[in-house]
C-alpha cells in the first residue's frame, strides 16, 4: 500500500522518518558520546520536520524551538564539557547488550501490536494526497484558545454548551507552574552535596 | 554531643579541573612574540605566566665589540617604536662618560625629537590598544597620524623606524631647511584630532566598561616592582626623570614649562579641557594608564612649540657627532631616560679603551610586564589582553 | 506558482517543481547576498577608517572583490588538525549554513513572494535562527583546540541567552497585528510611514532597538562577537578552518545578518511597504500590475533590509568588544526587562486604544482591519462568554469594521 | 648623587665592616657590599626613613676577566664577578649604587656558580633581574621565588655574558659556529 500512491509528501514522509529513526539507532551504536549527542539532535530535528510535513508548524517549531534549540543546545554543551579523555570512549559490554535487546524488544513489540490495531491505519487512505501542504489550519485559533476565547467554536448553536467553552487558559496556566516547581526542585536537588563523617569525632 | 558524630554535609562546589591554555608566543594580542602560560578555571584565570626571550638578539654581548657610536643601531632595535627616545638614552650616557659639553642647539634639537618620538610611540600604543579590545578604526587614526610624525624623521635622518639619528655628541644631521614649519603644520591639525580619539576610545562607554577597573595595581606594587613611565603614573606616583632625573638628563629640559601628568590629589593637570576621569576609574587601572598617555600626547606637544621657538633662537652648531674611536676614560656610568613606556637605562662600563667593556641596558617594559603574574591572578580570560595592551609592552626592548 | 504549474503536470511533481524553483531562488539570495556583504563590509570599513577599501579588482570600486576573495577561498588547502574529530569538523559548516538558509524560507520578500506561507512564520524564524547555534558549538568542539573550544561555549552561552529577549522583542509586531504569520504583518502596515509599526508607540520604538541589539548579538556580530574575538581567542570556533569550509561559516554569518535585519524591516518598518504608498492603486488594479507593484515592494524590503545589514557593519567597525560577562548581563539585566516593560507598554497602549500617529492620516482607518483574519473580522454569532480579553477581542474587531 | 661622604659613613657606623668600600671619585660613585649583608643592606636602604631607595631600577652583573693571556698580565684588576644594583627613591629622587664583589666560581672550582642571596623578598621587581642575572652572567640566587633563565631557552648551557663563553657548536640541529 505504500508504494501504490508515490507523490512528494509520502516521499518527504519516507525520508524523515527514516532520518529519525536511523539517527535515533545511531545515538545507540554510537560510542563517542559528543557524535551520540549530535545523533540525538538530528533525529530530533527530523521528527520536527515530520511535524512541519503533517501541516502543524506551530508544534514544529515548538519542537525546533524547544528541543533542538534549548534542551538539545545545553546537552551539547554539558557533553562539551565533560567530553574529555575517559567520558569520550564509553564501552558497553555484552551483559548490556542482552538486557537492552530484551527490554527494547519487548518495547518495540508492544508499540507495533498497538499500531496495527488502529483501524484507519492499515487500509489504504484514499485521499491522503489530497493532504496538501498548504491546507495547514491558522495557529491563531490555537492562540485564541490558550488565551481563554474559543474562536473556532463561535458557530456552535446551542448557549449551553457554547458556554462551557471557557478555552485552555487554566490548564495552561497550571501546567506552566508546575514546570516552574520543577525546575526550581531540579535546580535544589542537582546542588552537589557529600556526605562526609564528622571527621574530627568531637564536637 | 548528640551530634558530634552526625554526618556534617559539606556543600561542594562542580569538581572542575583546570585548562591549561597557551596564549602566544605568535597570539595577535601580545604586542610582539610574547607567551603567557594561562592557568584557567572555565572563564576564570588563576595563574599567568609570562616566557619572554623569543625576540633575544644579544645586543649587549654585542656592546662588548662595538664604539659606542657603533652600538646605536642596536639601541634603536630595542624598543623600535620609539627608536629617537633610545638613541637619546644612550647617547646621554656616553656623554656622561666623556664629560662631554652639548651646544644648545643640539639641546633642543633632541627635545623635539625626543618628543615627537614620544607622540608616535603613544599613538601606536593608543591604537594597539584599541585592537586589543576588538576594535579596528581607532589603530588606523593613530597610524594615519603616525605616519606624518615618521615622514618628519625622514626628513631629518633619512630612516623612518629604526633612525640612528641622534648620536654622542648631538645628532648626524642638522634639521633641514623648513622642517620646523612643517613640523609646526603637524602639530597645528594634529591637536584637534586628539579630540576624535578621546571620542573614540576615552570616553567610550564600552571602552570604559573594559577597562575602568580592570588590572588595578597600588603605587605600592608599582614602586615595588620597579614599574616606570605612564604605568607608575597611572598609579598616582608623581616620577617623570624630565623634572626629577639625572642633572644631564633635566638640563635638557631647562626653560620648558611643562607640568608631569598625574593624577595628585584627585585631578589631572588642569593646563588643557582633558575628558572627564569617569566614576567607574579606580586610579591605578588600565584606563588610568591609558589616559596618562594620551594626556602626555598633548604635554609632548606643547614642550615641542616651545622647541621649536627655543631652537630659531638659539645660535652655534647643532652638535657633530663625536669621533668614531675616542677614547673612553676609564669608569663606569649609568644614566636613565623618560622614555615613551618608561625609564630607559643605559649602564656602560669602561677600562679606558675605546670599546666598552660591558653595556647594558635597563628595559622599562621588562619591569612592567613583571608586574602581569600579580595583576592578572583572577581576572577573566578576556581581560588579560587588556592588562597585557595597558602596560603598552614591547618585546624589543624586554628581550634585547 | 504551484496551481500554475498544477495545469501541465501531476500535483506530486508541479509541488516540486515550485519548491526546487524557491529553494534556488532563496539559495541566490544567499548566495548573491554574501558577495554583496562581502565586498559592502571591506568598502564600509575602509570608508570609517578614512580610507578607501578595495579599489583595483575589477574597475574603480573594486566590485569583483568578493569574487577574488571566492577564489582565494578556493584555492586554500582545506587542512583540519591532527586531534579534531574528523566528520563533526567536516560537518559544522554546513550545519551552521542550513538553519539560516531554512530561515529565508519564512521570510517574506514582497506580499505572496516567500518561500512557504506558513502561518507561525516570526515563530520558526526565532525557532530556526537559534539552531545556528550547534553548528558553532560543533566547530568548537570539534577543532580539537583549547581556544576554539572557549569560543564554541562561549558562543553558546550568548545565543542562547539571547534568544529570550529576542523572543519577546518578536512578540510586540505579532499581538499588535494580532497574527504571527509575517506576510500579514506586513500587509497590515501598508499605506504611509506613519502605520509602520514602530511608529505605533513610543514603547514599539523603543523595542526596535533592544531587538536591533539582540538580533546583534544572536548574529555574533560587532560588540558581542565573542566567539571570534580576535585578539583573546585568535579567531574562536573557526580558528581551525581554511579554505571553503571557513566560506560557509563567513557566508553563515552574513546570511543571519540579513535574515535578521530583513525580519525587523517586516516586523517595525512595514517590510514591502514603502514610506509613500505609491504602488497601492497598482496593486488593486489586478492584471499585471500586481506583480509590478509586489517587485517594487520586494525591492524595498531588500533595501530595508540591506540598511539593516549596513548598521551592524558601522557598529562593528566602531565600538570595542564586551567581556562575555558583560554580554550575558547586558542580556538579562538590560534586554530582557526593557523588553518586558515595552511589552506591558505596548500591551496597554492597544488595550487603552491610545491614539497612534497613523489616526491622524485621514483615509487610513480601514487598511489595518481589512487583511485581519476573516473569524476576528465577521463574528456572526454575538459572544457574551465572559468579560476580559474575550470581551475586548470581539469589540475590537467590531470597531475595526 | 646622594649627600656622599655623610651618607657613606651613616652606612659604615651602621654595618662595619660589611660595608667594603665606596669610590666616590667615579662619576657615579658607589658602595660596595659584603656578598652575606646585601639582604640586610637593603632592607635597611628602602626602610630607613631618610633613605627611602623604594624603588630597584636595575640588578646588572659584570665579568672582569681577560681571557687572552697577552692582556691578562697588563690588566689592573684580578678575575672576578661583580653584580650592581641601581636605586632610587621616587620620595628623595635620589639614586645610590650598590655593588657586590664575586669570586667568578664558587670557591674557584670550574663550572660551579657564585652564590648570593636573593633581594627579591625586598623588592618583588627583583626576582626578573636576578633570573636575568643568573641566565646570562651565571650568579646563584639563593632563596630565589623561582630561579630559572628567562631570556634564553631553559635547556641552554652556560652564561653568554662571561668573557670566557664559547657558542655552543649546534643546539637543536641549528649550528652554531
Amino acid at each position: 500500500m505504500l508504494l501504490g500512491t508515490f507523490d512528494l509528501h509520502t516521499f518527504l514522509f519516507v525520508l524523515f522518518a527514516l532520518t529519525a529513526c536511523l539517527f535515533a539507532a545511531g545515538v545507540l551504536f554510537s560510542s563517542n558520546i559528543v557524535r551520540m549527542a549530535f545523533h540525538l539532535v538530528l533525529s530530533l530535528g527530523s521528527s520536527a520536520g515530520l511535524f512541519f510535513l503533517a501541516g502543524a508548524e506551530f508544534v514544529g517549531a515548538m519542537q525546533l524551538m524547544i528541543y533542538v534549540g534549548g534542551t538539545l543546545v545545553l546537552l551539547v554543551f554539558g557533553v562539551m564539557l565533560t567530553a574529555q579523555h575517559r567520558f569520550l570512549e564509553m564501552r558497553t559490554n555484552a551483559g548490556e547488550w542482552v538486557l537492552s535487546l530484551v527490554v527494547g524488544g519487548a518495547l518495540l513489540m508492544v508499540l507495533l501490536q498497538a499500531a496495527f490495531s488502529v483501524s484507519q491505519w492499515n487500509t489504504p487512505n484514499t485521499e491522503r494526497s489530497q493532504l496538501a501542504v498548504d491546507e495547514s489550519k491558522a495557529a491563531t485559533p490555537i492562540g485564541a484558545a490558550l488565551a481563554g476565547v474559543r474562536v473556532d467554536k463561535l458557530q456552535q448553536k446551542d448557549a449551553h454548551l457554547r458556554a462551557g467553552m471557557s478555552g485552555y487558559l487554566m490548564p495552561f496556566v497550571i501546567v506552566s507552574m508546575h514546570l516552574l516547581v520543577v525546575l526550581v526542585g531540579a535546580a535544589y536537588l542537582a546542588r552537589p552535596r557529600m556526605a562526609v563523617r564528622n571527621p574530627k569525632g568531637g564536637g | 554531643m548528640a551530634t558530634a558524630n552526625r554526618e556534617q554535609i559539606i556543600e561542594l562546589d562542580v569538581r572542575t579541573d583546570e585548562l591549561l591554555v597557551n596564549m602566544g608566543p605568535q597570539h595577535p594580542s601580545t604586542h610582539g612574540v610574547l607567551r603567557l602560560v594561562l592557568k584557567t578555571d572555565g572563564e576564570i584565570v588563576t595563574h599567568v605566566e609570562p616566557h619572554i626571550g623569543y625576540l633575544h638578539r644579544c645586543a649587549e654581548k654585542i656592546g662588548e665589540n662595538l664604539t659606542p657610536r657603533q652600538w646605536i643601531p642596536y639601541t634603536d632595535r630595542m624598543d623600535y617604536l620609539a627608536a629617537m627616545n633610545m638613541n637619546l638614552g644612550w647617547s646621554l650616557c656616553v656623554e656622561k662618560l666623556l664629560q662631554y659639553e652639548l651646544p644648545e642647539k643640539a639641546r633642543h634639537l633632541r627635545v623635539i625629537i625626543a618628543e615627537l618620538g614620544r607622540i608616535a610611540s603613544h599613538l601606536v600604543g593608543m591604537g594597539a590598544y584599541g585592537l586589543d579590545l576588538g576594535t579596528f578604526s581607532p589603530f588606523l587614526y593613530a597610524f594615519r597620524e603616525r605616519e606624518k610624525i615618521l615622514n618628519l624623521f625622514e626628513e631629518a635622518c633619512g630612516a623612518r623606524l629604526t633612525n640612528s639619528y641622534i648620536t654622542p655628541g648631538g645628532a648626524t644631521a642638522d634639521l633641514p631647511p623648513g622642517w620646523l614649519e612643517k613640523c609646526e603644520a603637524f602639530l597645528d591639525q594634529f591637536e584637534p584630532v586628539i579630540a576624535e580619539y578621546h571620542a573614540l576610545l576615552t570616553t567610550n562607554a564600552i571602552f570604559i566598561q573594559r577597562t575602568a577597573g580592570i588590572g588595578v595595581m597600588s603605587a605600592e606594587m608599582a614602586i615595588d616592582y620597579g614599574c616606570t613611565g605612564p604605568v607608575l603614573r597611572g598609579s598616582g606616583v608623581d616620577h617623570d626623570l624630565r623634572r626629577d632625573g639625572e642633572e644631564r638628563y633635566t638640563e635638557m629640559y631647562d626653560g620648558y614649562a611643562f607640568e608631569v601628568i598625574v593624577q595628585k590629589d584627585g585631578h589631572y593637570p588642569r593646563d588643557h579641557d582633558y575628558p572627564p576621569v569617569p566614576p567607574e576609574a579606580v586610579l591605578g587601572d588600565c584606563w588610568h594608564r591609558f589616559y596618562v598617555r594620551m594626556l602626555e600626547v598633548v604635554q609632548a606637544i606643547d614642550i615641542i612649540r616651545q622647541g621649536i621657538e627655543f631652537y630659531r633662537s638659539a645660535e652655534g652648531d647643532w652638535g657633530h657627532p663625536i669621533k668614531l674611536n675616542t677614547k673612553l676614560p676609564k669608569g663606569e656610568v649609568y644614566l636613565e631616560t623618560e622614555c615613551p613606556r618608561g625609564q630607559m637605562g643605559f649602564y656602560l662600563v669602561s677600562d679606558g679603551s675605546a670599546i666598552p667593556w660591558r653595556t647594558r641596558a635597563r628595559s622599562s617594559c621588562f619591569c612592567n610586564l613583571s608586574v602581569t603574574e600579580e595583576l592578572c591572578r583572577g581576572c577573566l580570560l578576556a581581560d588579560v589582553p587588556a592588562i597585557v595592551g595597558s602596560l603598552d609592552i614591547v618585546m624589543g626592548e624586554i628581550d634585547r | 506558482m504551484a496551481e500554475f504549474f498544477a495545469q501541465y503536470m501531476p500535483a506530486g511533481v508541479a509541488y516540486t517543481l515550485t519548491a526546487l524553483i524557491s529553494a534556488a531562488l532563496l539559495l541566490g539570495v544567499v548566495g548573491v547576498g554574501a558577495l554583496f556583504f562581502i565586498w559592502a563590509e571591506r568598502k564600509v570599513a575602509g570608508r570609517i577608517q578614512d580610507r578607501l577599501g578595495p579599489t583595483r579588482t575589477g574597475g574603480k570600486f573594486g566590485w569583483l572583490q568578493s569574487l577574488a576573495d571566492g577564489i582565494k577561498l578556493l584555492t586554500k588547502e582545506d587542512i583540519a588538525p591532527a586531534d579534531a574529530d574528523k566528520t563533526l569538523f567536516r560537518l559544522a559548516p554546513y550545519v551552521s549554513l542550513a538553519p539560516s538558509y531554512a530561515a529565508l524560507l519564512a521570510l517574506p520578500f514582497a506580499d505572496g513572494w516567500v518561500g512557504w506561507e506558513i502561518n507561525t512564520a516570526m515563530f520558526f524564524l526565532l525557532a530556526v535562527l537559534g539552531l545556528e547555534v550547534f553548528g558553532v558549538i560543533l566547530a568548537g568542539y570539534a577543532s580539537g583546540s583549547k581556544w576554539s573550544l572557549f569560543g564554541g561555549m562561549r558562543q553558546a552561552a550568548q545565543v542562547v541567552s539571547y534568544e529570550v529577549p529576542l523572543g519577546m522583542c518578536g512578540v510586540i509586531p505579532v499581538f499588535l497585528c494580532g497574527t504571527m504569520s509575517l506576510t500579514t504583518i506586513g500587509n497590515m502596515q501598508a499605506g504611509w510611514f506613519t502605520n509602520w509599526l514602530i511608529f505605533h508607540d513610543p514603547f514599539t520604538f523603543l523595542v526596535f532597538w533592544v531587538y536591533f541589539t539582540c538580533a546583534v548579538a544572536s548574529v555574533n556580530r560587532a560588540p558581542f562577537d565573542l566567539a571570534e574575538a580576535e585578539s583573546e581567542l585568535v579567531a574562536g570556533f573557526h580558528t581551525e578552518y581554511s579554505g571553503l569550509r571557513w566560506s560557509f561559516f563567513f557566508m553563515a554569518e552574513y546570511n543571519s545578518m540579513l535574515v535578521v535585519s530583513g525580519l525587523a524591516a517586516v516586523a517595525f518598518f512595514g517590510g514591502w511597504n514603502g514610506p509613500v504608498p505609491i504602488f497601492a492603486s497598482w496593486k488593486a488594479a489586478g492584471g499585471g500590475w500586481e506583480i509590478v507593484a509586489n517587485l517594487a515592494g520586494c525591492i524595498n524590503f531588500i533595501m530595508k533590509a540591506v540598511l539593516g545589514v549596513m548598521l551592524m557593519i558601522w557598529v562593528r567597525w566602531t565600538l570595542p568588544r564586551l567581556r562575555i560577562d558583560q554580554v550575558i548581563t547586558t542580556c538579562l539585566k538590560y534586554c530582557v526587562p526593557l523588553a518586558a516593560f515595552c511589552f506591558v507598554g505596548a500591551l496597554s497602549w492597544q488595550l487603552f486604544d491610545l491614539p497612534s500617529p497613523n489616526d491622524w492620516v485621514p483615509a487610513e482607518r480601514a487598511g489595518r482591519a481589512a487583511v485581519r483574519e476573516p473569524w476576528a473580522r465577521g463574528t456572526t454569532g454575538s459572544t457574551q462568554s465572559s468579560a476580559g480579553t474575550s470581551a475586548r477581542l470581539a469589540q475590537g474587531s467590531e470597531v475595526h469594521r | 648623587m646622594t649627600e656622599g661622604p655623610q651618607f657613606l659613613e651613616t652606612l659604615k657606623a651602621r654595618f662595619g665592616d660589611r660595608i667594603r668600600g665606596a669610590n666616590l671619585e667615579n662619576i657615579d660613585p658607589w658602595v660596595e657590599v659584603a656578598p652575606e649583608a646585601i639582604v640586610e643592606v637593603c632592607r635597611f636602604l628602602k626602610t630607613d626613613p631618610d633613605a627611602r631607595f623604594d624603588m630597584l631600577n636595575c640588578i646588572s652583573g659584570v665579568d672582569y676577566f681577560q681571557p687572552d693571556p697577552a692582556k691578562a698580565k697588563r690588566a689592573s684588576f684580578e678575575p672576578h664577578l661583580e653584580v650592581v644594583y641601581h636605586l632610587s627613591s621616587t620620595v628623595t629622587k635620589h639614586t645610590l649604587v650598590l655593588k657586590v664583589m664575586l669570586p667568578r666560581w664558587k670557591d674557584d672550582q670550574e663550572g660551579v656558580l657564585p652564590e648570593l642571596d636573593s633581594v627579591a623578598s625586598v623588592w618583588r621587581g627583583a626576582a626578573w633581574h636576578e633570573r636575568e642575572v643568573y641566565d646570562l652572567m651565571g650568579v646563584w640566587f639563593r632563596n630565589h621565588p623561582g630561579l630559572k633563565r628567562i631570556l634564553l631557552p631553559e635547556d641552554w648551557e652556560g652564561h653568554p655574558l662571561r668573557k670566557d663563553y664559547e657558542l655552543p657548536l649546534e643546539y637543536h640541529g641549528i649550528r652554531g659556529r
